[in-house]
């Protein structure tokens, strides 16, 4: 997404004749209950090359890539190292044979300290001395040039230093083959440049790297070999420098033309619904800026740069100083203390299951949720109306199942994305705080958010906090760039040179 | 063929029921065991456990009886495990409410029934509630683990309740023994006809009834089941999670309060230490056995209720200890809780890769 | 003065042995990111069976040993349910409580005042000569002494093995420790048996040393007492034996009260240490840091793949 | 209202309508007439086999059988409820009918005896003491006795109590204190079944109150403490503060100080009958309070091993507890129920057994009475306690003659009075020579 400043040493790296494959899937196929996650995958990964594995979300990328860590195991098919067929029980049998993997969401134990963390299941001996352990960590982090001190804790450790000790668990353990799972969401574009050189020093040294991504210019910019994985599927496999352009390779990953504009009419803009001043405070320092009616602002950054924050202090899940946040021209109290159900505020949070609906609740009481007060009269709750209008909503979003009984764990991502979704303009609002809106959904279920929100400018303005920058260049209006707590820049996607500034603004760089 | 784990993609329709059924066969087999291991006849002991409490008109009344203490323990414990808030003190609040209803009935003996049953179980429900309230506030302004503190809160209110009787509000005319002097005919619940059933079985009807229209009916209800999924939740969807969690907490003990006054009241006519035989802990029992419903929860006290009065009949015929029915207990909730997994899960053959 | 003091403290510390098993029982429980509530329900059944053997066999450290495999025994049923069947923690360790302490009730009638063999108090050579702290902590049983030691082993435990390690890792973040290849249900598993060892000895010290005869219900809510000390001791051994000196002091202290003549009521006396309990709790509310509980305490492992 | 089918034990009395067939009648009662169960059972399934139940254990397939029918019969049962006409009603009629109906001709003098107890009866302490006496009793060839034991006081005692009075015994030992009301209120409800409540107060046409003077042998022990005792501190580990103990104490602290008038008697209540950690916690309070000598009123042996632990010695209560500390057991106050219970049962079954009585039975009687002192007790102070309790067993009550003070040093029975019944019975106050207080 940002400027990629890696350019790799050698443009183009042949695969000598007759190389072995280091490992290779055989036909694996994995099935969660009725979900295809895998289906007959055959691949191959070569010593001392990076294999990209390019898919959207929800592809079965991350799938593949436990089995071969041992995580998972596969219910057809077979994995072969070295050309021996192996059966991982265990993510030990998958270190055993060499196999490293780095989580997207990085398994360190937050209270224990580094080395303790790289030494975890390593130890070798019943008994173990910390001083020694610090020692071996701390000679292993200089052997490869990484800055990290081996006994400080994991809690104390930005994201990108945890990657570090991720990395170096890999190392320690001598991985022939590491699998990098999305590591680049975490990461500024320095830091991103800094791995992306790490990752290729190893494959000199003849470790194979097997790089997950849905990154178009990352996978384009460090892979040798780029295979393309859709709904569960092997799409095939290319060589980076036949990638005529990126659309093409796009529409191979997602099966069909990328749509890139989105019929965005103009709507007239009128008052403000947000308005920040000097926000500082929760991890934030003098925020400022303002949502109208009619209009997307964007918040993009990477993540952990505050962006959190930012939505909890709006959407009142944490409490802000006084008088820094108003909506719909109250300050915050005032309009918590009485903001109604509806022509109001509704918030679109990243997690779904977790915090937008209740997993154990059938769709009904999910919509009653944030609108229960316009069903109820008295202390009564008028649930007949509910399944009505919960009805009414499931046609319209076309969201399936189409059971009113339903349970939201039982719901795709797509669908309880809908169906959030559904709720929320259900309450007419004037101000919406999208948060991750389209994360993980297939191509059909993105534009069908986006034109939804895009509609839904009549009667409010949006606040859109994303990861993915081509969503925030085609809704938004403004964009704001977040870096550690700051705003650093709001851009008007109006102009042009907007795109070509957001990365370095993103890494921090003001000039 | 190794079996495998396989996550129900669709929830297992009358899965609990088969459960609990199943879990009670489990039960009465160890149970079986347990008495062939003491040198009886099992059979025989299962049926004389049978008859003592289904087998005749007393022995239901005596389980009818002993049920109503235990399902307005439930009805409380169950709220409050809705929220996930674990209370396991209603013991205590049940000697509160005791307490709450004795004060009245010795403060006003006079009074008419009419008048005095009302405030005996206003005061008990406000005691029982309080009780109850000093964990939920403990939990939310100090982080204070409600488990304990409820747990400690029983020691405190039963010896509490030994206070009371052996000292300020013990009977002149006892003898000195513990026990406050015997209510007024105005602060007794009388019994319905000849039965010795009395009118705290209605009242008991009524609320479990209230209770269920609430949970099902009402915006507070639908929070209450709402927050169940978690504070965050709670939170993202405006509800005052703290409000509701002292409101709850203080429903709850004042249910157990309210079962302590209509055993005082109707059963012991008195408060003495005697009253306190467990229901608290029972009725965390049967809150889950029950899976939280109000309804289940009439059924699986009357259950343990007869259960309880079985072994007795079982102790006079076999003497067997009377702890046989505990036991039962603590294995049918055991199991239950194991079986559980296969509401969720279920295990198939592997397929062969 | 000393008069009055020395023998409190020495039935501190007689009265605070059985809780620093217990306790450390439950740490080392939910370090794995197991709440075990049974803990009441362990101690006495494996009170009666420590009581049981070393009345039948006549050697009280059979019975020690017995006691420690009955609480692994019960520790391993609440492990099944919480572990294996996902079962939900709390209820599961009520659940263990009832049918525990039900069982001890129905197998112990036919020992009930019965006498065995136990283990009787000894000074301490050499170290029972200090002149305060001698007759405070050297004239006691073995298995006093031998709660001396525990508390180090478990520390080392923790902090010199990797298997400690690995316990930690699963309380943590049981996933973090499947990634680097450990097995967290295994892991759990050993957390709650081997916890369930130290609460069984926690039992076992109630009718072997306390009292050398049997009755139901010797445990009386120490069991509890223990859970509650867990958190007050924020899961670590040195504050774990300091709590339990703590009750076990305020117990020992209102008996002596009464027998000194006091005139207060003796039930306001009795509540002192469950007030006690709860003050403690909110105390290391207020001051105490924040309290590092098992980050993945009370939470099941859900089945893969 | 038509056919009722009411299901009740052979003892309900409309058991004689049998055979007018306005009811009929199952029985679900294992002890009697298997056979008319079955005749009527099969009334109830419609089918007219009898089934032949051999003696005590049930087949399964007919045990499953009864299960459903019983659970049919549970269904009319509620029925029964609705139309209000509870077989209660009819109960109290005339029960006497019961053994008439039941029992054949030749068991006629048999007596069933029931006992209610508190606590288990392995528990070696009160209710061992009632069992052992229950025992002898079932000795008798005429007698026949079964037993409930550790019920709650309250609703629990109330329906135990009931159920036994259905189950047609002749007479029911109702034991603890609290099972009071619950007896009385049986006994309104069963005319002709009898009761002995024990350590009460109130009576009624077929209820006694029945008691021990277990404070005569208190006293006894109480001369031997007072002549053992060096540091003229003695410990007193006691339960509940309640008439029946303090009495004791005040016995206890009366023989004491006859033996030596500067020793003071200090009491430790636990709130507990029996639980051995805190009673020998509180035994060993006492002993670190500098007491030398450690009685109890409590049901476990505990408080004997601390003193035997501390060098001390030890009174024993309820049976001979030698057996625990045979270093320091110097005596214990014992209790015999055999010989009075045996009376009781003999004048049921002669039919001369009356009601409205407050029994309190003494030394004389022999149903309290002291162990055998140990050898530590020198020759005289032997001596000195047998002749006291020679005088006691002659029937002549010397342990509270005044005058007697009370801790505030005022008099409470004058120079030359006896302590009369009442003041006995509702003695809340400590003599002098007492350290604690009575709540």
């Amino acid at each position: 997404m940002s400027e990629l400043m890696f350019v790799r040493p050698v443009s183009v790296r042949s695969l000598p004749e007759g190389t072995q494959p280091v490992v290779s899937l055989k036909g694996v196929t994995k099935r969660f209950g009725k979900v295809l996650a895998n289906e007959s995958i055959t691949m191959d990964v070569y010593p001392g090359r990076i294999k990209a594995l390019l898919g959207e979300n929800g592809a079965g990328k991350s799938t593949m890539m436990s089995m071969l860590a041992g995580r998972y195991c596969p219910d057809e098919g077979h994995i072969e190292v070295d050309g021996k067929p192996v059966r991982f029980t265990s993510s030990k049998d998958a270190i055993a044979a060499g196999i490293g993997m780095v989580y997207q969401h990085f398994m360190l134990v937050d209270c224990m300290t580094v080395a303790e963390n790289v030494l975890l299941g390593q130890e070798g001996t019943f008994f173990i001395n910390p001083r020694e352990m610090k020692k071996r960590v701390g000679e292993l982090a200089e052997a490869y040039g990484l800055d990290i001190d081996p006994a400080a804790r994991i809690s104390d450790l930005s994201m990108g230093e945890r990657q570090l000790v991720e990395i170096l668990k890999l190392l320690y353990r001598e991985s022939r083959i590491l699998i990098f799972d999305e590591p680049t969401a975490v990461l500024t574009p320095e830091e991103t440049n800094k791995l992306f050189e790490a990752l290729w020093r190893m494959t000199e040294q003849g470790k194979s790297i097997i790089f997950i991504s849905h990154k178009l210019e990352e996978v384009i910019a460090l892979a040798d070999e780029i295979a393309i994985l859709r709904r569960g599927r092997l799409e095939g496999e290319l060589d980076p420098s036949a990638i005529t352009s990126k659309s093409e390779l796009a529409s191979r990953m997602v099966g069909k033309e990328v749509i890139l504009e989105v019929n965005r009419k103009t709507v007239e803009i009128s008052e403000p619904v947000l308005e920040i001043r000097h926000l500082t405070g929760l991890g934030l320092t003098d925020i400022n800026f303002r949502v109208r009616k009619g209009e997307i602002v964007a918040v993009v950054g990477v993540a952990g740069n505050g962006q959190k924050a930012l939505v909890e202090a709006v959407t009142g899940l944490c409490k802000p100083p006084a008088n820094t946040v108003f909506i719909m021209q109250q300050p915050w109290r005032k309009f918590f203390a009485e903001s109604t159900w509806n022509r109001s505020m509704c918030y679109i949070p990243e997690d779904r299951l977790g915090l937008a609906t209740l997993r154990n609740q059938n769709m009904v009481d999910n919509l009653l949720l944030t609108t229960r007060k316009g069903f109820s009269n008295g202390p009564w709750l008028n649930k007949k109306r509910a399944e009505k209008d919960t009805l009414k909503l499931i046609k319209k979003f076309d969201i399936r199942p189409g059971k009113i009984h339903a349970l939201a764990w039982q719901l795709s991502g797509g669908n309880l994305q809908k169906a959030v979704l559904a709720r929320e303009l259900y309450r007419e609002p004037r101000f919406i705080v999208a948060e991750q809106p389209t994360q993980g959904l297939d191509v059909s279920a993105t534009e069908e958010v986006w034109n939804r929100l895009l509609d839904a400018r009549d009667i409010s303005g949006i606040l859109l906090v994303t990861g993915d920058l081509n969503e925030a260049l085609q809704l938004a209006d403004y964009i704001a760039v977040m870096y550690r707590g700051r705003i650093l820049g709001m851009l008007p996607t109006s102009e042009e040179a907007t795109s070509g500034k957001i990365g370095p603004l993103m890494a921090g760089v003001t000039d | 063929m190794p079996l495998t784990i396989i996550k129900r993609d669709e929830p297992w329709k009358w899965g609990a029921l088969v459960i609990f059924l199943g879990a009670l066969l489990f039960c009465l087999a160890v149970s079986a065991a347990l008495l062939a291991g003491q040198g009886k006849d099992a059979l025989h002991g299962l049926y004389v456990l049978w008859l003592g409490s289904f087998g005749n008109l007393w022995a239901l009344e005596g389980a009818l009886l002993k049920a109503i203490p235990l399902f307005l323990c439930s009805l409380g414990v169950a709220v409050a495990f809705r929220m996930q808030i674990w209370n396991i003190g209603a013991e205590g609040q049940f000697a509160l409410g005791a307490i709450g209803a004795t004060w009245m009935s010795l403060l006003f003996p006079d009074l008419p029934r009419l008048i005095l049953l009302p405030l005996m179980f206003m005061m008990a429900f406000l005691l029982g509630g309080i009780w109850a309230f000093i964990p939920a506030f403990l939990k939310l302004k100090l982080r204070v683990n409600e488990i304990i503190s409820t747990l400690m809160l029983n020691y405190i209110a039963i010896l509490l309740l030994d206070f009371l009787v052996f000292g300020v509000w013990k009977d002149p005319a006892s003898f000195g023994f513990p026990m406050t002097p015997e209510f007024t005919q105005g602060a007794i619940i009388p019994t319905i006809g000849d039965s010795r059933v009395h009118w705290g079985l209605l009242f008991c009807l009524i609320v479990g009834v209230g209770l269920w229209a609430f949970m099902r009916f009402t915006r507070l209800g639908f929070e209450l089941q709402a927050s169940g999924e978690g504070a965050r939740v709670a939170k993202y969807a405006k509800i005052r999670y703290g409000m509701l969690v002292m409101f709850v907490m203080f429903l709850s003990g004042g249910l157990a309060g309210w079962a302590g006054c209509v055993e005082t009241s109707a059963i012991l006519n008195r408060l003495q230490p005697s009253l306190m035989v467990g229901y608290g802990y029972t009725a965390i029992v049967v809150a889950w056995l029950a899976r939280l419903e109000p309804l289940n929860i009439a059924f699986a006290s009357f259950l343990l209720a007869a259960l309880r009065v079985g072994v007795e009949n079982m102790q006079l015929e076999l003497q067997i200890p009377a702890a046989f029915g505990v036991i039962m207990e603590g294995i049918i909730l055991l199991t239950v809780l194991a079986g559980q997994f296969f509401l969720l899960y279920k295990l198939e053959r592997k397929h062969s890769s | 003065m000393w008069e009055f003091l020395i023998p409190l403290f020495a039935a501190t510390v007689q009265s605070g042995t059985p809780l620093i098993y217990a306790t450390l029982g439950e740490i080392m429980t939910e370090r794995g990111g197991v709440l075990n509530l049974g803990v009441e329900g362990i101690m006495s059944i494996s009170a009666l069976v420590a009581f049981w053997i070393s009345f039948t066999t006549g050697s009280p450290w059979l019975g020690f040993l017995g006691a420690g495999l009955a609480g692994m025994v019960f520790a391993s049923l609440h492990a099944f349910v919480c572990i294996s069947c996902l079962g939900n923690q709390v209820v599961s360790g009520l659940a263990l409580t009832i049918f525990g302490v039900g069982l001890t009730h129905y197998l112990g009638v036919p020992y009930v005042g019965l006498h065995a063999p136990g283990f009787t108090p000894f000074d301490f050579p050499l170290l029972s000569q200090i002149p305060v702290l001698g007759d405070v902590f050297f004239k006691h049983d073995m298995l006093v002494y031998l709660s001396f030691v525990v508390p180090f082993l478990f520390w080392f435990f923790f902090k010199r093995t990797s298997l400690g390690l690995h316990v930690v890792a699963t309380g943590e973040m049981p996933a973090a420790a499947a990634a680097a290849g450990l097995r967290p249900i295994a892991l759990r598993y050993f957390a709650v048996v081997s916890g369930g060892f130290l609460i069984g000895l926690g039992g076992a010290y109630l009718s072997l040393a306390y009292t050398h005869l049997w009755t139901n219900g010797l445990s009386g809510g120490r069991g509890w007492i223990a859970v509650a000390l867990v958190i007050f001791a924020f899961w670590r051994p040195g504050r774990a034996v300091a709590g339990a000196y703590l009750f076990g002091g305020v117990m020992a202290f209102q008996l002596r009260l009464q027998a000194m003549g006091t005139h207060l009521p003796s039930s306001l006396l009795l509540m002192l240490p469950y007030i006690l309990t709860i003050l403690v709790l909110i105390l290391s509310a207020c001051f105490g840091r924040r309290i590092e509980a098992p980050a993945a305490l009370g939470t099941n492992i859900e089945p893969e793949g | 209202m038509g056919c009722w089918y009411t299901v009740c034990c052979t003892d309900c009395p409309c058991f004689r309508r049998i055979k007018n067939k306005k009811h009929v009648h199952i029985f679900l009662s294992i002890r009697d007439c298997r056979v008319v169960k079955g005749l009527a059972l099969n009334r109830m399934l419609g089918y007219w086999k009898l089934i032949k139940i051999a003696n005590g254990e049930v087949p399964m397939k007919k045990l499953l059988k009864l299960f459903t029918v019983s659970a049919a019969c549970m269904a009319l049962m509620f029925s029964l409820y609705a139309c209000g006409e509870a077989p209660q009603e009819k109960k109290a009629e005339e029960p006497a009918k019961i053994d008439e109906a039941v029992a054949p001709t030749e068991e006629a003098k048999t007596v069933k005896a029931g006992f209610v107890y508190v606590s288990p009866v392995g528990d070696a302490g009160y209710s061992y003491a009632h069992d052992l006496g229950r025992k002898t009793v079932d000795g008798l060839d005429f007698v026949t006795s079964a037993f409930v034991e550790s019920v709650p006081e309250g609703a629990d005692s109330e329906r135990v109590i009931r159920n036994m009075a259905r189950k047609g015994f002749d007479i029911i030992f109702t034991t603890s204190f609290g099972y009071m009301d619950p007896t009385i209120k049986v006994a309104k409800e069963f005319p002709d079944t009898k009761f002995m409540h024990c350590s009460g107060f109130k009576k009624a046409e077929n209820v006694n109150n029945y008691f021990g003077r277990i404070y005569q042998s208190r006293y006894l022990t109480g001369l031997v403490a007072g002549a053992m005792t060096k540091s003229n501190k003695l410990g007193y580990v006691a339960a509940f503060p309640i008439p029946e103990v303090i009495r004791g104490i005040n016995a206890f602290a009366v023989g004491v100080r006859q033996m030596n008038p500067d020793a003071e008697v200090r009491v430790v209540w636990t709130k507990t009958w029996y639980d051995p950690a805190l009673e020998k916690d509180a035994a060993k309070s006492l002993l670190d309070a500098g007491c030398d000598v450690i009685a109890q009123h409590q049901d476990s042996p505990a408080p004997q091993e601390a003193a035997q632990e501390a060098g001390a010695y030890c009174i024993g209560y309820n049976s001979d507890m030698s057996s625990f500390a045979p270093k320091a057991h110097l005596t214990s106050a014992i209790w015999n129920w055999g010989p009075m219970y045996t009376k009781t049962v003999e004048a049921v079954r002669d039919g001369s057994w009356e009601g409205n009585q407050s029994l309190w039975w003494s030394m004389q009687d022999g149903v309290v009475d002291i162990a055998p002192m140990g050898p530590m007790v020198p020759e005289d102070v032997k001596n000195a306690v047998m002749a006291k309790r020679d005088e006691l067993r002659n029937g002549n009550d010397i342990c509270f003659v005044g005058p007697i003070k009370d801790q505030n040093g005022e008099i409470k029975i004058a120079a030359g009075e006896k302590a009369t019944d009442e003041q006995l019975h509702d003695m809340m106050w400590f003599v002098e020579g007492v350290v604690g207080t009575v709540n």
